[in-house]
């Protein structure tokens, strides 16, 4: 498909000389919310992973508008927001100071910090050091920069872990929102996805189940 | 529309960030230079207090600490932004990776090179050095101690994803620091002894502006493997 | 032949020490490295063969869960 | 221009080659290192200078040359890994490391016990002695990068970035232990004009040197099957060579 | 010209420069002759390119070839001196200590130690740079060279050292 935003094409994953998945190939577009399925190893970081291009496939490619990440990482990277296991917020530095530099070196709009510290509950937490913080305001802190983000995808391992019920469904309604805007998300998640279960789309790892 | 910054700009927010996350983690700046300070002390007490020989193997050891030293905070350089999951952001960033990795070292030498540079004369005066030495040795310092950071980059780099990884390290990297030390201590020595000493230096200065061209470029490619 | 007699050989001019010492080494450190690389092969294989026992296994209990 | 190569870019071809190539390398190698090896202890000529104890010189000079193009064929080995993102040539570069070093140490072992009657000394701060022991450091740490990583292919790539950085350094390296203390001496001294060795010595050295060339490429061939094993182990052409393995 | 076309020459010029600041600079340490490398002339004459002297009580390098029939021993310990010789010049080597298997007349040496006197270096460490000729003493002999043989020392002289 030529409109597709992000494609992977015949990626191959192999860890401790296990194969993940072999020739895995699947188009993400605009407007696409996918769930990456699959038992505990069965390789949903790993994909995860390839797609943000931290880890090199040991085969295949993956594109972004038809261009090969590994060779164009700048222009993807404009439009890519990942959040993996580590919510990449450093504990000595305030929740303010996280959010703004995570913003500044993504090159996203660092203005109304706060209000987007309120958007994630933790108003008044904005001069705690993160590593006060609880796990879960810890992960808000990481979280807070998609309501900024201008990035059209997001890829999110786990987004949901720590967060309380409120703060999922908020979740939930923002991927819908950035979903509905010609955005695109892809996510793994153990708990099942409440709103816009219509417009779900699975891809399911189970190479080694079958 | 995306902001787009200028190379010195995102070379000043991370470096920024980092000497902040530095100032509130005291130990990190002062556990070396203690480190430092205690191992010249050492060689007095283990040699003998002649001063003589003291003078003759002062340039040696300053810069043999000096060495071991960096090493020891060489690991911070990017373990715990690995550990928290900072660093895959970094990689993740659209801004180009040698930029920021250069600002981190550029940090790192500024905790670690600079006090080094500072407490050395006083060190140097316990060792009994020859009075003409101490320019030549602060020379050296200042042009040597950035390029332990650099290629010491290189080396936590490639081994921040492995679980036991500080004594690989000091494998990996004390090989490579041999040039600096051998061109060092002999600009100190010739310097001693009422020599010339500018081209031990040009030399050092050489092995600098190589490695600021080309390490940051090594440690943004190591880097990309071990996050793998 | 060099040499006259085979003691002679041996002895090596009075270097014997020297000599031998550095062709013992020599050839212990390259025939260990050759003796390790044929045995690493057949290590990989054990551990391949063990693996695949394990996966079968694996996929048999599966089966019988079903 | 590379077309005709990339049949040999599928481990399995690559394998099935360095199977083919194996026992001719092994068979010449042991050929020309026993011919080596006789002639230079039992039947060249004593040295007029040193003696017997020359004759360490048939293995020295082998080990020590080869040492370092050994090196650059293994970062060669990782340029093209690299480069062209060949995870073959990164096996390839595996499985030199560990020769280089055995080759390195027994050069340095060879040097020091031929030093000692020679020099007076098993070791001396000489340049060639240094930079051969800093190479050693170097393969070392090449090899234990190599083995802390336990995907096989991040390991080829880490250990291929070290590789790469030690090619610059190298130079630096022999240049900095030169220039700091050597036994080389002034051109008022030395004497190139002359034709330095007896042709009774040379020819046994030349045998010796091919053979410990077609040594380390058998050694390579062996450890490089490995290494292609290794990495391929969930493959079915494995699986099957597995199964032909007897116990 | 775009941002990234900009952003890329910038990248390019900065390595160019860092490549010729690294030339330059090896350049300029060349010209210095930072080597403490010295054949006896250049002891005396200062070296040919630079004209540097070495100081007294300086720690240099000195290679040359040992005089014939200068090689005086002390018979009660390991003291030895001998002049050493190049093409224009000639210093005195003091030192004390065995010498290596090579060492004999005619041979080529480094010693290193320190400049006492103008034409007088006492040596700490003694090395024989065997030449890279190797011959079968037959050829050898018609070449005019004799087999060589190692210096030998008496157990009073191992006795009477103070060294080693």
């Amino acid at each position: 498909m030529d409109h597709a935003l992000l494609s992977a094409e015949k990626l191959t994953c192999i860890r401790e000389g296990r194969i993940l998945f072999d020739q895995l190939s699947f188009n993400i577009c605009a407007g696409d919310l996918v769930q990456i399925e699959g038992p505990n190893g069965a390789g949903k970081t790993s994909l995860l992973r390839i797609l943000a291009g931290l880890s090199r496939p040991y085969d295949g490619v993956v594109k972004f508008k038809q261009q090969d990440i590994s060779r164009y990482r700048d222009q993807y990277y404009e439009n890519l927001m990942y959040i993996g296991h580590l919510a990449g917020v450093k504990g000595e530095l305030t929740a303010d100071e996280n959010l703004r530099f995570n913003l500044k070196i993504h090159g996203d709009n660092d203005q109304n910090i706060s209000e987007t510290l309120a958007k994630v509950n933790l108003t008044g937490f904005e001069d705690a050091l993160a590593s006060h913080l609880s796990a879960g305001q810890h992960r808000r802190v990481a979280l807070a920069r998609l309501w900024q983000s201008k990035a059209k995808i997001w890829i999110l391992d786990e987004p949901f872990t720590a967060i309380d019920k409120a703060g999922v469904i908020e979740l939930e309604q923002l991927f819908i929102q950035h979903v509905d805007n010609g955005g695109a998300v892809i996510l793994t998640s153990h708990q099942d996805i409440q709103i816009g279960r219509d417009r779900l789309q699975r891809i399911t790892l189970d190479y080694n189940f079958d | 529309m995306n902001q787009s910054l200028s190379y010195w700009q995102t070379f000043l927010i991370v470096l920024k960030r980092d000497l902040q996350v530095a100032v509130r983690n005291k130990g990190d700046i002062f556990n070396p230079l203690i480190f430092f300070v205690i191992v010249i002390t050492l060689f007095p007490l283990g040699i003998g207090s002649d001063s003589a020989i003291l003078t003759r193997i002062a340039p040696g050891i300053i810069w043999v600490a000096a060495l071991l030293s960096a090493l020891l905070s060489l690991e911070r350089l990017f373990k715990n932004d690995y550990l928290d999951g900072s660093l895959e952001q970094m990689l993740l960033s659209p801004q180009p990776l040698f930029i920021m990795v250069f600002a981190k070292v550029f940090a790192h030498w500024l905790l670690t090179g600079i006090p080094i540079i500072v407490v050395a004369p006083l060190l140097a005066l316990l060792l009994h050095m020859e009075q003409s030495a101490y320019g030549a040795m602060l020379a050296t310092l200042a042009l040597g101690t950035p390029i332990l950071s650099l290629i010491g980059g290189i080396g936590v780099a490639l081994t921040v994803g492995i679980k036991k990884g500080g004594v690989l390290l000091s494998l990996l990297i004390l090989p490579m620091y041999i040039p600096v030390l051998i061109f060092a201590t002999s600009a100190i020595e010739a310097a001693a002894l009422g020599m010339p000493f500018s081209g031990h230096l040009a030399i050092i200065g050489a092995l600098l502006a190589g490695s600021l061209t080309l390490t940051p470029f090594a440690i943004g490619a190591a880097l990309r493997v071990s996050t793998n | 032949m060099h040499f006259d007699s085979l003691s002679e050989f041996f002895a090596m001019g009075g270097y014997a020490f020297y000599v031998w010492l550095s062709y013992g080494v020599t050839f212990t450190l390259l025939i260990g490295l050759t003796v390790i690389s044929i045995r690493q092969r057949r290590n990989l294989i054990n551990e391949i063969r063990s693996k695949q026992l394990r996966e079968q296994k694996l996929k048999e209990y599966r089966k019988g869960k079903e | 221009m590379w077309k005709w190569l990339h049949p040999y870019a599928k481990p399995e071809r690559s394998y099935q080659l360095a199977t083919t190539l194996l026992p001719w390398f092994a068979i010449s190698s042991i050929f020309c290192l026993s011919i080596g090896v006789v002639w230079g202890l039992a039947f060249a000529p004593v040295d007029y200078q040193q003696g017997e104890s020359y004759r360490i010189i048939f293995i020295h000079v082998p080990a020590a040359t080869l040492s370092l193009s050994t090196y650059m064929a293994m970062a060669t080995a990782a340029l093209v890994g690299m480069v062209w993102q060949l995870k073959l040539a990164d096996a390839a570069a595996a499985a030199i490391a560990p020769i280089g070093a055995v080759l390195t140490a027994v050069a340095l072992v060879t040097g020091a016990a031929w030093g000692k009657p020679m020099w007076g000394t098993w070791w001396i701060w000489d340049a060639r002695l240094t930079t051969q022991l800093i190479l050693l450091f170097i393969y070392l740490g090449i090899i234990a990068l190599h083995s802390s990583f336990e995907d096989k292919v991040l390991a080829g790539r880490a250990a291929g970035i070290l590789t790469l950085v030690g090619v610059i350094n190298i130079p630096i390296i022999k240049y900095s232990v030169e220039w700091w203390n050597t036994l080389h001496q002034g051109a008022t001294i030395s004497k190139l004009d002359k034709p330095s060795m007896d042709s009774a010595m040379l020819i046994p050295l030349l045998i010796n040197i091919l053979g410990f060339a077609l040594m380390i490429g058998a050694l390579t061939l062996i450890r490089f099957r490995n290494e292609v094993i290794a990495r391929n182990a969930m493959r079915p052409w494995v699986k099957e060579l597995v199964a032909l393995e007897n116990k | 010209m775009n941002p990234r076309r900009k952003k890329r020459l910038a990248v390019i010029s900065t390595i160019v420069f860092g490549v010729a600041a690294v030339v330059g600079l090896v350049l300029y340490a060349l010209s210095q002759n930072i080597d403490l490398f010295y054949t006896p002339h250049e002891i005396i004459q200062g070296k040919d390119d630079s004209g540097i002297k070495p100081q007294i009580g300086q720690r240099i390098r000195v290679g040359g070839m040992v005089k014939k029939g200068s090689v005086k021993r002390n018979g009660d310990n390991l003291k030895v001196s001998f002049i050493i010789y190049d093409n224009h010049d000639e210093i005195t080597v003091e030192y004390e200590g065995l010498l290596p298997d090579l060492f004999r007349e005619g041979q080529g040496i480094v010693a290193n130690g320190a400049l006492i006197s103008p034409r007088r270096v006492k040596a700490s460490e003694v090395l024989a740079k065997h030449d890279e000729n190797y011959t079968s003493p037959e050829i050898a002999e018609a070449m005019g060279k004799q087999r060589h043989k190692k210096p030998e020392y008496s157990q009073q002289q191992l006795d009477g050292s103070t060294e080693k």
